[in-house]
């Protein structure tokens, strides 16, 4: 069975979604939950509508109903997660602090994790704190390995123990019943048994299912915990590390992936290390040991190897043992850089300049006025796309010229329009959503000007460090030692992108041979290598992401058809397809096992396995590291070699997911008196205003619930679409979705015009009345949710206004993705009001919805005792 | 937006054709309400055409009749008529190509299948000897003597060969435009396939016997009186079918077409009776073969009107083709 | 010589066009109950035939912003949203507190749209009772208009849902009227079997158009010539699939031998009876049905006519001997009324 | 000969003597239809790539003639897309042909109503000036701790997510050597 929750597949990933009708025609069962019923909706066996932002809630009560039926997967739920694990008695659960865990600190709004922690293991102290933490995205450094903890744990694998995971997270999901389901995610109760029982039917050492997200389980306050929680459903059916399970993450553009392994992220460098923080990090030892964590288990114990290789990468023979391979020239975070923080120092003029990168958020950033008033603050702007996009032109064609927001006389940014080549003029490697790295070949020059970004950066660079070459400044010293000589080609003197793929791979550097493997590296200064986890893509000097090896002509798993990090392996843990002893699950399910006569790890998959560590294996008493996997430990990157039911630190806003409302909501949250995230980023910028939300009053002044998503026929922000005919006329223009039911209660007529109204802006569109939409109720309430796409603005064949327009900044803690699929908002039919009259609409609803100052729903509401279950009580 | 599309009951308007709709039309069903097939694509040069071909070949008849009788008067306007008929006939299929610059890709094939293929042959044998006949006429204006001489001894008998040639090849002309428009998948003129041909014979003889009436001198008309009342009954009877064809009949009876079909029977009935009457009054002929030449125009673009129509409403499509499917069976509809 | 089924009945066409030894007849399967939508169909067709834009106008027909088969789109995808039971265990809406359906009011409202296809006859617009009927069902007998949407009479809220999606293409008839009426042998019958139009032909004559019975060519208005799916001849004659086949993510449209293909769907049409889905039913795969059988058939999950599609086409070459027959009596008629008229007596 | 020829290619000619009296295929085939192949046989190179919307990361066969692209479509090899494009994908001759597609640099001055014209070199060493500018008028040595910082605040960049990882390589070590922190990425988004 697969299940699909937070992602239109078949309309986002329609190629990739061939596989789930390959499936269904084996016999698969799908279950698509949404707000909407869609594309994927009608293709599958089952829909369940879902009120926007509740997705814990039903997972939540999924988990319930595996625990309270004793329908885990238990020989793989014992040996392969942390069920089993004691917790500290000091931790406290939601249950007991009305939706808060033990730990929280109001000061911050953060945790202390320290009761968090499994029982024995006092130094399991995060290196940061969490409120660093949170300000420096350090969620995100846990996308390759776990957070801090010691290998040696206590167990009671009977599960019987009250403070072993199990029991915790029985406990912890006890009020997620089928009814709660119900009233908290509008999904009736027989609908919620039908997904819980086929889950739960597809387990076991014969079936698997499998889950797919995609950012509609991300762009939450809340994102990171969604994912955790359709984690933990898996990992308690066994479905993790196993052909035909796993969870899915879709993810929606052609090397996001690869931007976040080697990314251009303010908190990361290649391969997931963090970039240094100027309190924590200040030396290179103090860098390696936040990183490995020195006494926990798994891959992260060489960190330091990792580290000093890139450092080796970029600072080549100027980096040595002697100067800390010039770790001394990482620029230092103090705290959140992130591009929301970025924009709200535009306006307040604090940043000078501004590169776009093929990327466009006055059209596909939340907040899109307060986006386009931050470029409109700036010195300069560099903008490098294939089209004039909304991003460069928002100072002559912007919505804020109408309302006199912007004034192109009084607007002194200075834009520099440089396009850009396409992807087939230019070679290099895109990452896809399964870590797959694809080489594309070049197939023509690029037209006029229009360069590649390598093109770009290179010669910049170039430039750069000419102007500089005679300065002793010590700040020029990392330019001026930077490693920057790539051979060039072509007219236009080209970079190559190989000899950038080869330094990635790293390689020895006394003879300049390709690293195979990550094992190769040395922390000595004798090899370097950009980003550990692709070490083996330069394998023999070979562009192994290259390989076309024909689908016809090699097993199902394709091994030789590009590859993927790390070592080229399919499946991610795929240890976990053994059982404890090594031995398929079953033949029905056989993927990766011990074979005892040649003593190592085979399969169909490269084992995600020390090779020749047999499933016998147990680490001495006090070991670390690589050597403190055990032979049935298949998280190898994971400090205890579990997976985490329950995440005794790492993880900002609790151990475990727990439903909080999104920021902006209509409802009170049924659960707990805590209404939202506590621990979520506020931006308390006065251009960031935000609806009220119960328990405050005035939220009945946006009663509606509005979410956004791709269509199939456009692309994000549409630069890549809108500009290009055969998909403009597709969907020619930008529309919001209604139920029947609200257009009767709003006078919307289908094909006729309604316009959203938010404290931050207000859009037209024309409307589409379907019954694809309904109504919910929540608890005595109808709640209308509408739906609108976000590819839409004002430049293109085919244009409209922009749905992230109506969005405010709230951020997850974890990784400061934006709250950007749920909104509350009011829906009014007609064309909006025009230039001032549309300023004095939005001041109007502002008064309306409580003050006109900037408005920040508070953190914490505990003290209020309105929620559902204190008033059953 | 939303304003219901009130189906036009049958009968209304007429009183006839009522009781031939079999099929309750509310029933039919169709994507979007949008039309199955695509309407014809045919300006009102086509329309234009189908009188000015049965023009051209009416009068060839009649110039190979008055030849053949000795009515020297009436055979110059016949091969008048016709040379002028086939000449617009051409202009006016040409005018309505896509491509008028490759009309002459007609000639890369000869079908049997397609009408206009068929057509086109028999445009490209009428025309020249309409053309050589009607030119023969000039003989009379050539000089007795010398090379022009020898053309005006010899273009009177060169000429009534043509014209014979002519007229022999006019009724395929006069009637395959029938075929034409029935050879399609336009509910109206497809069902109509055993009447048109007939309903466009009489037509063009009624508007050749009108030209005549208008132009021939009196003392030479009388065949013409016969040839418009047995046009009437030739038209009058074909036209009777198209009522009888059930819902694709309605059309024809009903609206603009219906309209401009009834308008031609009238004018044929009057401009006929008026013929009949009028053997002594000059001013009454001309006025009763204007009569016939309109009644002709009225029914050409009636009939034509009709098919747009029937090709323009998912009903005439949709709802012939279930009946069909029901009597066939529920083991036929699948 | 012509095969005695020549004009109507089972017949292998390309043979009889002509073609010796010709290759086995190639043709589409578009199994609709895999379609998810996504148009690559009608890009990809667009990009290898490098046909033009359609029109930018929202048309309100669901997702369908295309409307139909045109000169402009040789591939078109049908939506249609209809409160009816998609086969599933639990309805789509099973317990939510809503209120009527209001598909075939809005489908009312769609069939009044129109875009510049860049085409004639293009787009032209519909019979809303005939739309409403499309989304509702034949039973469906609310007048659209005579309420807002969402105002419907039916008292108990909708449960029951589905989304149809179908992407329709020339038919290539066994018996195909285009070609047959074409005066100029630019519609022609290529050795596969399939109806090609020959652009360096073709002069914009139009009967091609009134002849489909399934309302798919169509001419474009600004080079007069009429245009409509090739299946890729270009592409067929070098062994590769035709481009919107190869595109199509979820093999609803599958490309092969007409033998193979009927095979395949049968099928598949067994085994979505089996799942429960008796609603599946085949559409032209049969050679004896009033065409002859169409080289591109459907799997389709509703009546044909809610997806534009004729119930019952007969090629009107069927009857056209009986044509020329009626046509030729009609000619003697005249002959001997002419012959009456100046030989017979006085009136 | 030559009119013997122009007869043979008569249609009509090659129906009343072939196979095809009715006219309907074989001896209605144009010169034009003869003489068709697909234009990907006639390609001069073919480069292999992948699409550059989504994540899914379908191959695509790039066609290139003259130095134009002709087509773009499926590559069958490919163990993930097995030759299938969605809309987007199949769109990719359109995208990377698109007349709308801007070839030149474009610069808008400070408080100007309009674009002009600029050279792509001075336009680099602009864009270099204002980047060194930036740099040092917002540097940061230490914080208040005197614990080294190495930065600047001054220079913000967002990437989109369709660069390729050597591009990305390039840029967050470029700079991460001038201090510029605030590199970001849709990745965030």
């Amino acid at each position: 069975m697969i299940v699909i929750q937070g992602s239109n597949m078949a309309e986002a990933h329609p190629v990739g979604f061939q596989w789930v009708m390959e499936a269904k025609r084996r016999g698969a069962k799908v279950f698509h939950v949404d707000p909407r019923f869609t594309r994927t909706s009608a293709l599958a066996d089952s829909y369940l509508p879902i009120r926007a932002g509740t997705d814990i809630a039903l997972l939540g009560g999924v988990v319930r109903y595996i625990l309270d039926n004793e329908l885990d997967f238990r020989e793989y739920v014992v040996s392969y997660t942390n069920a089993a694990t004691i917790v500290t008695e000091d931790y406290r659960d939601t249950e007991d602090l009305h939706g808060l865990f033990s730990g929280f600190k109001e000061e911050n709004a953060s945790y202390d994790q320290t009761s968090w922690r499994y029982e024995g293991q006092g130094q399991n102290v995060p290196p940061r704190d969490t409120e660093t933490q949170r300000e420096t995205a350090a969620g995100l450094e846990h996308e390759s390995h776990g957070a801090p903890v010691n290998g040696q744990t206590q167990r009671d694998e009977t599960l019987q123990h009250p403070r072993c995971v199990y029991q915790i997270l029985k406990r912890h999901y006890a009020r997620y019943t089928p009814e709660m389901v119900e009233r908290v995610c509008g999904i009736p109760q027989e609908k919620f048994l039908e997904l819980a029982e086929a889950w739960t039917r597809n387990s076991g050492r014969d079936r698997t299912g499998m889950l797919v997200y995609s950012v509609g389980w991300t762009q939450h306050s809340v994102g990171v915990q969604y994912i955790r929680t359709g984690a933990i459903i898996q990992l308690l059916l066994g479905n993790v590390g196993r052909p035909g399970g796993g969870v899915m993450a879709l993810r929606g553009h052609a090397s996001i992936q690869g931007s976040t392994d080697i990314p251009t992220l303010f908190n990361l460098l290649p391969g997931y290390l963090p970039m240094p923080h100027h309190a924590d990090h200040p030396t290179l030892d103090e860098w390696v040991d936040s990183i490995r964590h020195p006494g926990q288990k798994g891959f992260w114990g060489n960190a330091r190897t990792y580290g000093v290789n890139l450092l080796k990468a970029y600072w080549g023979d100027a980096a040595t043992a002697d100067n800390d391979y010039c770790y001394g020239y990482m620029p230092r975070m103090t705290g959140d850089h992130g591009t929301y923080q970025q924009v709200l120092d535009m306006i307040d003029g604090k940043i000078k300049g501004y590169f776009l990168l093929g990327q466009n958020p006055a059209v596909g950033s939340a907040h899109g006025r307060a986006q386009r008033l931050g470029m409109a603050n700036l010195d300069w702007l560099v903008v490098r796309d294939l089209f004039m996009i909304e991003s460069a032109t928002f100072w002559q064609n912007g919505p804020e010229i109408e309302t006199g927001e912007i004034v192109p006389e009084e607007c002194r940014t200075e834009v520099f329009f440089l396009p850009a080549a396409s992807h087939v003029e230019k070679e290099g490697s895109f990452t896809q959503t399964q870590r797959l790295l694809q080489w594309r070949e070049k197939a023509v020059e690029p037209p006029g000007d229009a360069r590649s970004e390598l093109w770009f950066f290179y010669h910049l660079g170039r430039i750069i460090r000419e102007r500089l070459a005679t300065s002793t400044r010590p700040r020029d010293r990392a330019l001026l030692d930077l490693n920057w000589n790539y051979p060039t080609h072509g007219p236009h003197a080209e970079p190559s992108a190989e000899s950038v793929l080869y330094e990635i791979n790293g390689y020895e550097v006394a003879s300049g041979r390709p690293l195979s493997s990550f094992t190769e590296m040395k922390d000595d200064g004798s090899t370097a290598g950009g980003c550990w986890i692709y070490t083996g893509v330069y394998e023999d000097g070979v562009n192994q992401a290259a390989r076309r090896k024909p689908a016809g002509e090699q097993s199902l798993v394709a091994l030789e058809w590009g590859w993927a990090w790390p070592a080229n392996r399919r499946i991610l843990y795929n240890r976990a397809s053994a059982d404890p002893d090594g031995n398929p699950w079953s033949e029905r399910k056989k993927y990766v096992w011990w074979d005892p006569q040649k003593a190592e790890w085979t399969g169909y998959d490269v084992p995600d396995f020390e090779k020749g560590k047999p499933p016998s294996y147990r680490p001495p008493v006090d070991s670390s590291g690589v050597a403190g996997i055990a032979g049935d430990d298949p998280f190898i990157l994971q400090g205890d070699g579990k997976g985490w039911l329950y995440a005794p630190t790492g993880v900002l806003d609790g151990p475990m997911p727990t439903h909080y409302e999104p920021v902006e909501s209509p409802v009170r949250n049924p659960l707990y008196r805590q209404q939202a995230n506590p621990t979520r980023k506020v931006y308390t910028h006065p251009i960031n205003t935000l609806n009220p939300s119960p328990p405050e009053p005035h939220s009945e002044v946006f009663p509606y619930v509005f979410t956004v998503s791709r269509l199939t026929e456009h692309h994000t922000a549409g630069g890549m679409s809108r500009m290009v005919r055969p998909l403009a006329e597709l969907q020619p223009e930008m529309f919001v979705e209604v139920s029947p039911e609200l257009a009767v209660e709003r006078g919307l007529d289908h094909l006729g015009w309604a316009y959203l109204v938010t404290t931050r802006a207000a859009i037209e569109a024309r409307v589409l009345v379907t019954d694809r939409l309904t109504p919910l109720r929540i608890e005595d309430r109808i709640i209308h949710q509408v739906w609108l796409p976000y590819h839409f603005g004002f430049e293109g064949l085919v244009t409209g206004e922009s749905a992230n327009d109506l969005f405010g900044i709230s951020l997850d803690p974890n990784v400061l993705i934006q709250e950007s699929k749920v909104g509350t908002c009011d829906v009014r039919a007609g064309r909006r009001p025009r230039g001032q009259e549309l300023l004095e609409l939005l001041v109007d609803y502002r008064r309306r919805s409580g003050d006109l100052g900037p408005h920040y729903p508070p953190q914490v509401t505990t003290d209020v005792a309105d929620s559902g279950r204190d008033r059953e009580v | 937006m939303t304003a219901g599309q009130r189906h036009r009951q049958p009968g209304r308007g007429s009183g006839r054709g009522g009781e031939q709709v079999t099929v309750p039309p509310a029933d039919f069903t169709s994507y979007y309400g949008r039309p199955v097939l695509k309407p014809p694509v045919w300006k009102h040069d086509i329309a234009g055409y189908l009188f000015t071909g049965g023009l051209a070949a009416g009068s060839a008849l009649i110039g190979a009749g008055a030849h053949l009788t000795g009515r020297p008067g009436l055979r110059a306007v016949g091969r008048w008529t016709a040379l002028g008929g086939v000449a617009a006939s051409t202009y006016l299929l040409i005018h309505d190509l896509g491509r008028p610059d490759r009309f002459h890709h007609m000639l890369r094939v000869a079908k049997l299948t397609s009408p206009m293929s068929v057509g086109t042959w028999i445009l490209a044998a009428f025309g020249p000897m309409a053309g050589v006949a009607a030119v023969a006429e000039l003989a009379p204006l050539l000089p007795q003597h010398g090379p022009l001489g020898l053309a005006r001894r010899l273009a009177p008998p060169v000429g009534n060969v043509a014209g014979l040639a002519a007229a022999a090849t006019a009724p395929a002309l006069a009637t395959y435009t029938g075929v034409l428009l029935a050879d399609t998948a336009v509910p109206s003129w497809h069902d109509a396939y055993p009447s048109l041909p007939f309903v466009f014979a009489g037509s063009a003889l009624a508007a050749a016997s009108g030209v005549g009436l208008i132009a021939a001198p009196a003392a030479e008309t009388a065949p013409l009186r016969r040839l418009a009342l047995a046009a009437a009954a030739i038209e009058l009877a074909g036209g009777r079918q198209l009522e009888r064809l059930g819902l694709t009949g309605e059309p024809y009876g009903h609206g603009r077409s219906g309209r401009l079909v009834r308008a031609g029977r009238a004018l044929l009935a009057v401009g006929t009776a008026g013929a009949l009457v009028s053997r002594r009054s000059r001013i009454l002929s001309a006025i009763s073969g204007a009569a016939l030449v309109a009644s002709s125009v009225a029914t050409r673009f009636g009939v034509f009107e009709a098919g747009r129509v029937s090709a323009r409403d998912p009903k005439y499509t949709v709802a012939p083709q279930r009946e069909r499917l029901a009597q066939k069976g529920p083991a036929a509809s699948r | 010589m012509p095969h005695v089924n020549s004009l109507y009945g089972p017949l292998d066409p390309a043979p009889d066009a002509g073609y010796v030894d010709a290759p086995p007849r190639m043709g589409f399967f578009t199994d609709t109950s895999v379609c998810i939508g996504c148009k690559a169909c009608e890009v990809a067709c667009k990009e290898w035939n490098n046909v033009p834009g359609s029109g930018l106008d929202l048309l309100g027909m669901s997702y369908d912003n295309t409307g139909a088969l045109t000169a402009n789109s040789w591939r078109h995808v049908a939506f249609v949203e209809q409160p009816r039971s998609a086969g599933w265990a639990t309805p789509a809406f099973d317990g939510t507190p809503d209120g009527p359906a209001v598909s075939p009011e809005t489908a009312a409202v769609g069939a009044g749209t129109s875009t510049d296809t860049g085409t004639d006859p293009g787009l032209p617009p519909g019979s809303p009772a005939a739309a409403a009927r499309m989304s509702g069902g034949p039973e469906f007998l609310g007048m659209p208009g005579a309420q807002p949407p969402g105002r419907g009479t039916g008292a108990e809220g909708r449960a029951d849902f589905r989304w149809l999606m179908m992407s329709d293409v020339c038919k290539h008839c066994t018996h195909a009227a285009c070609l047959d009426v074409c005066p100029t042998g630019s519609l022609f019958r290529t050795e596969f079997g399939t109806v090609v139009v020959q652009e360096d032909i073709c002069n914009g004559c139009g009967y091609c158009i009134s002849a489909c019975p399934y309302g798919v060519i169509d001419q474009r208005k600004d080079d007069g010539r009429a245009w409509k799916c090739t299946l890729c001849y270009d592409r067929m004659g070098v062994g590769m699939t035709p481009a919107c086949a190869q595109a199509c993510p979820t093999e609803s449209i599958q490309y092969g031998s007409l033998e193979d293909l009927r095979e395949r769907a049968a099928a598949r049409v067994a085994t979505l009876h089996e799942q429960g889905v008796p609603d599946a039913r085949l559409y032209g795969d049969d050679p004896n049905d009033g065409v002859g059988g169409d080289g591109a058939f459907f799997l389709l999950l509703d009546e044909p006519e809610v997806y534009g599609l004729p119930p019952d086409p007969i090629v009107t070459t069927r009857d056209l001997p009986a044509m020329w027959k009626r046509a030729g009596l009609a000619a003697l008629t005249m002959a001997a009324a002419t012959a009456f008229a100046f030989l017979g007596g006085r009136p | 000969m030559g009119v013997r020829r122009w007869v043979e290619s008569w249609p009509l000619y090659r129906q009343l003597t072939g196979t095809d009296p009715l006219g309907r295929g074989a001896a209605a085939k144009s010169a034009g239809s003869l003489s068709l192949t697909a234009r990907t046989e006639t390609a001069d190179s073919m480069a292999r790539s992948v699409c550059p919307y989504c994540a899914v990361g379908c191959a695509q066969r790039v066609f290139v003639k003259d130095g134009q692209v002709t087509q773009i479509e499926g590559d069958p090899d490919s163990p993930i897309s097995r030759g299938r494009l969605c809309p987007k994908g199949a769109a990719s001759k359109s995208l990377v042909t698109s007349p709308f597609r801007q070839t030149t640099v474009r610069y808008r001055r400070p408080y100007s109503t309009q674009w002009e014209d600029l050279d792509l070199d001075t336009a680099m060493n602009m864009i270099a000036d204002r980047v060194l500018a930036a740099r040092d008028e917002t540097w940061e040595d230490v914080d208040d701790a005197g614990r080294p910082l190495n930065r600047t605040l001054g220079i913000s960049s967002l990437g989109g997510a369709t660069l390729d990882n050597e591009e990305n390589y390039l840029i967050k070590k470029l700079f991460t050597a001038m201090g510029a922190l605030q590199i970001e990425n849709q990745a965030r988004i």
